[in-house]
């Protein structure tokens, strides 16, 4: 039984101190700002004034490009809390608690956004808000898992252990993912013959993917950024927090 | 090994001793399978039609009721942190559980399965499939479960939060045993449930491991 | 001494070691080594992190700082039995029962369950439902964990609590026994526990600045 | 009185802290109740049809899940005997845990069921009647519920809530519950559900009390 | 003695009285009187029914014999305080929460919450989440529950267990005043109690045949 908890002179070992962390990443978050704010022009002009009405959906379709972004968002997100799990249960990395814990809600908010353009789609194109449909179901079903981890993080009340445990769990709900979505197509064939819209991707003229692929550009920065800043609250609030037992605890060891 | 087995053992005796527990979860399991027809109301042929559905609905909540029995008890009492000075290995420990778990949980829900069917109108073949599915779908249910018990193991109140991390985790399960009862391709459904609970049951207990011994102190 | 040893030579030494809770430090960074038959007991006021430090030890809590080793020891041996604040004890089981569950996990490699058993004067009581016992009882029960498996190192929390002045009595005895067969014990306690020869016990005073 | 103020206050922090947050609590249902189109297809008018047994089976459960948090820690941990010193008598102390507990289990699952109505396809009026019956029915379910964990902690230590006492108390609840949304006669089953809330209400405190202080400690 | 009494001329008096536990008799049947300004000790071996007599006297274990009662109080008044083993603490709740509840769930007729915490010397760790403290400063806020109501006749099961040295003094402290005040205590404990002036305490051994 030898445990050795001296710090390891790894290049990654210099960003894991909080505080050098939040001191060295300020710098980037006006310019991460900015750039996301000119693609959001950009996109936005582009999806409402430079791109074709669909011949049956009409100006609906600009739904689109609000919403496959959120829903490619809502799997990404989970792949970055996923690989910062494996950081808080491989390599006992500081920031990759912290970076876990501030991912869980913004991957919430764009599920549920796409969730949300999804209905409000739906609702010209299906005549209802929802339906079972294989891919609908399955965010879902994210969606569900991501409020579960918010749940849990908030039922700890000792962070720092509450991460590992976490971590292990969100590292077991990146497992299932995959199967969850396979299993949720396979019920949706089952009981529908047909999905109710196609929509292949790669098949749209060029007028349509422009925008879409700069909206998607602008919320994949919009995230990046999101989740920067919400690291450098949780780390003010673990201070504050730590702060505050040392007084309960009333001797500051 | 006589380790494990010694573990097995003293599972069963407090599960057995606890006196109506197995009791309690059938009759969850019946109760919920007889709420049904009346929201429903007598539609012989619609009810058969759902029964697998609900069948495995039952299961699914019945063995919610047994996960805090799982972990808390000795995380509380202090028996987990001897536990892990034990000559087995925690993954083992929580293997033995899990499997006293299923013993205590699943097996009594697939004996009474019958008279669900009954009530839910099932014919005979039916039922077949559902015992089938069920034997090949709870051990699954019963590995996500210990999982979420482990990780609410140091929470209070965590009854109402495993449940929530479970649904999503046992989705594929209902599908694929609901799948396997009514559906034409039962078989292909069988064989994703038996590959479901292999996998599961094979990684849980490390999982479980893992997060109860970074959960305790 | 003309005992012969049981246990291979061991020691245990800390570096530096900084325990606390939640992130917190309680102690000051310690150094200590215990060596096979010796006692380390642990004194100090309440709450200055004597349960803390032998949870560390134990493995249980991680160390914030410094070091910590068991040098002789063979990697994968468990060598350590930990005796807290909660004695685990099932209810529903026999006292019996109990005792042979920890026997067969632990490895029967000490004494019976039922010598065990009559060592900590719980003979009579081998078939009464463990929920039954009462504190000092419980007490000895957890004991008697000690006996019926060998480990080197006994780490003891306040082993004396509950316990009667017989009891007391049984705890120096078991002690000394156990150290005189080369063990090594770590004890947190606020009565005293005196030794037959006083060279083999040493005491670490936590938290005296406070 | 202002000792039962006090029983409320800590009564609903401890519920509140610690996984029990109105998040948690409404995500459960939503939860167990999205999980049913799973396993019986997601077939619209059949799912409106069954959607008030899916709701009442829902509140049943998490009423039972946070049964066992009711009485057993304090009768584990020495409250109870304290409690019995206490200013105000056993029955008194019953009731405050019992107001804690429908307030924080079957509270949210109403907060929670239009939630839950989107997902089933249940219409409006459906609902409202889900409501009402909701709010009718479970003080009945937490009231026998509280019966039940009191003499399954005075009786047995540490089991599920002694199933004797549930099923037949239960049951009625249940089926006049499902009965009041579903059917056309839902008035005469509301009557019921009233009638038999009340008595619950009513009886549960002292009974409860009694088995409590009957259980030597 | 000079000071005046707070509380009325009680006297506990129980003839033949035979407790046990599950319909089985633990002691002799034992006949004992206790007025205001005394204290009981109860000593004797682990198992012998002390803790079974206290709880007989709170009215938790139905006796199995004799007649007990409480002469001098009015009816309806909650006379005593009981502190057993366990000393009821809820996690989740601060130091304070703790307190602040039993101070109104037994009325608030002793001293402020912060007085009582300060007393046992838990002053600083008001706000603390109540699942971290240690045992011995568990151990002093059961005992600060004893403060901030008033209540003539403490039943004191092992006060003194995992208290450090300054803390038997706490106890000592407590029960002196206590019994100044005109109340009355009968405590159970394996460790000495000694009093300022002794002719208030008598000691009662249990099951001294065995
Ligand atoms: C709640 C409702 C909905 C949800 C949750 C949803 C979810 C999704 C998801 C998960 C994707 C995949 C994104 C990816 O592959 O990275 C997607 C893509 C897409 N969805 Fe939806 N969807 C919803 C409703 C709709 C509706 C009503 C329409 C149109 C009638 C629609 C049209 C599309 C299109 C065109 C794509 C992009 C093509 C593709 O990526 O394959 N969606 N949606
Ligand atoms: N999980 C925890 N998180 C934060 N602080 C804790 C935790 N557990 C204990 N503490 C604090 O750590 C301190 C030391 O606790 P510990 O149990 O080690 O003291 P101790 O020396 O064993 O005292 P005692 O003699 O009463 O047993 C206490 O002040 C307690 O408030
Ligand atoms: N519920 C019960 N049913 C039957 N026997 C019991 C029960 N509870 C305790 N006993 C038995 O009663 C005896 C006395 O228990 P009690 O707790 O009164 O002893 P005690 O004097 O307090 O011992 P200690 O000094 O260890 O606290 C014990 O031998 C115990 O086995
Ligand atoms: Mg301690
Ligand atoms: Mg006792």
């Amino acid at each position: 039984m030898t445990l050795d908890t001296t710090p390891k002179q790894r290049w990654w070992n210099r960003l894991a101190h909080p505080g050098q962390f939040v001191a060295w990443t300020r710098p980037l978050l006006w310019p991460l700002t900015v750039v996301t704010a000119l693609l959001f022009v950009a996109g936005l002009y582009l999806a409402l004034f430079q791109s074709p009405e669909d011949y049956q959906m009409g100006h609906t379709v600009r739904i689109m490009y609000v919403h496959v972004p959120n829903a490619w968002l809502s799997q990404f997100v989970y792949a970055t809390m996923a690989v910062s799990a494996l950081g808080t249960l491989v390599w006992r990395h500081p920031m990759a608690d912290v970076s876990m814990k501030a991912a869980a809600p913004l991957g919430a908010l764009f599920t549920a956004l796409a969730l949300f353009t999804g209905a409000l789609w739906g609702r010209p194109t299906w005549g209802t808000f929802w339906e079972w449909d294989g891919r609908m179901t399955s965010t879902l079903v994210l969606l569900f898992i991501y409020l579960g981890l918010i749940a849990l993080w908030r039922a700890f009340d000792d962070q720092l252990r509450a991460a590992r445990v976490i971590a292990v769990f969100t590292l077991v709900g990146a497992v299932n993912i995959p199967i969850i979505k396979f299993s949720v197509d396979w019920w949706s064939t089952l009981h529908q013959p047909a999905s109710v819209f196609r929509a292949d991707g790669p098949r749209m003229p060029g007028s349509i993917l422009l925008p879409l692929f700069v909206m998607f550009f602008a919320f994949t920065f919009l995230f990046i950024t999101l989740q920067l800043k919400a690291m450098h609250t949780e780390v003010k609030r673990r201070r504050v927090m730590g702060l505050q037992r040392r007084l309960a605890q009333g001797n500051a060891a | 090994m006589t380790a494990f087995r010694a573990l097995l053992r003293r599972e069963l005796r407090l599960a057995l001793r606890g006196g109506g527990d197995m009791l309690t979860l059938v009759l969850f399991f019946v109760i919920v399978g007889a709420i049904v027809p009346f929201a429903v109301g007598p539609d012989q042929e619609l009810l058969a039609r759902i029964a697998p559905g609900i069948v495995w609905i039952a299961a699914f909540l019945a063995m919610l009721l047994g996960l805090d029995r799982l972990f808390r008890p000795d995380h509380e009492d202090g028996t987990m942190i001897l536990l892990r000075q034990a000559e087995l290995p925690l993954s083992a420990i929580v293997a033995a559980k899990l499997i006293v778990h299923w013993l205590v949980t699943a097996l009594p829900l697939i004996v009474a399965s019958p008279l669900l069917a009954v009530l839910l109108a099932m014919e005979g073949d039916a039922l077949w499939r559902t015992i089938c599915s069920l034997l090949l779908g709870t051990p699954a249910l019963a590995a996500f479960g210990a999982l979420g018990a482990a990780v609410t193991v140091s929470i209070r109140r965590g009854a109402l939060i495993s449940p929530i991390l479970l649904a999503p985790l046992s989705i594929p399960v209902l599908i694929f045993g609901t799948g396997a009862v009514s559906v034409g391709q039962s078989g292909a459904a069988m064989l994703f449930l038996a590959a479901l609970s292999l996998m599961a049951v094979a990684l849980a207990p490390f999982a479980a491991a893992l997060a109860i011994s970074s959960a305790e102190d | 001494m003309t005992q012969r040893h049981l246990f291979p030579p061991l020691t245990l030494c800390a570096e530096a070691l900084q325990c606390g809770r939640g992130g917190m430090a309680l102690t000051a960074p310690l150094s200590l080594t215990v060596e096979s038959g010796q006692c380390l007991l642990l004194r100090g006021p309440n709450g200055t992190g004597k349960t803390t430090l032998l949870l560390t030890l134990a493995g249980i809590v991680p160390p914030l700082e410094g070091k910590l080793a068991i040098k002789g020891r063979d990697e994968d041996a468990r060598v350590l039995h930990y005796c807290g604040h909660r004695n685990a004890i099932k209810p529903r089981l026999t006292v019996a029962e109990n005792l042979d569950f920890w026997a067969e996990v632990n490895g029967p490699s000490g004494t019976s369950v039922d010598e065990a058993l009559g060592e900590v004067g719980l003979g009579h009581l081998a078939e009464l439902d463990a929920g039954y016992l009462s504190a000092g009882q419980g007490r000895r029960l957890a004991l008697a964990r000690l006996l019926v498996s060998q480990r080197p190192l006994w780490l003891l929390d306040e082993p004396t609590a509950a316990l009667d002045v017989e009891g007391h009595a049984l705890v120096t005895r078991l002690l000394d026994r156990h150290l005189s067969l080369g063990g090594m014990a770590i004890a947190a306690t606020h009565d005293a526990i005196t030794l037959p020869d006083s060279d083999r016990v040493r005491t670490l005073f936590l938290g005296v600045g406070r």
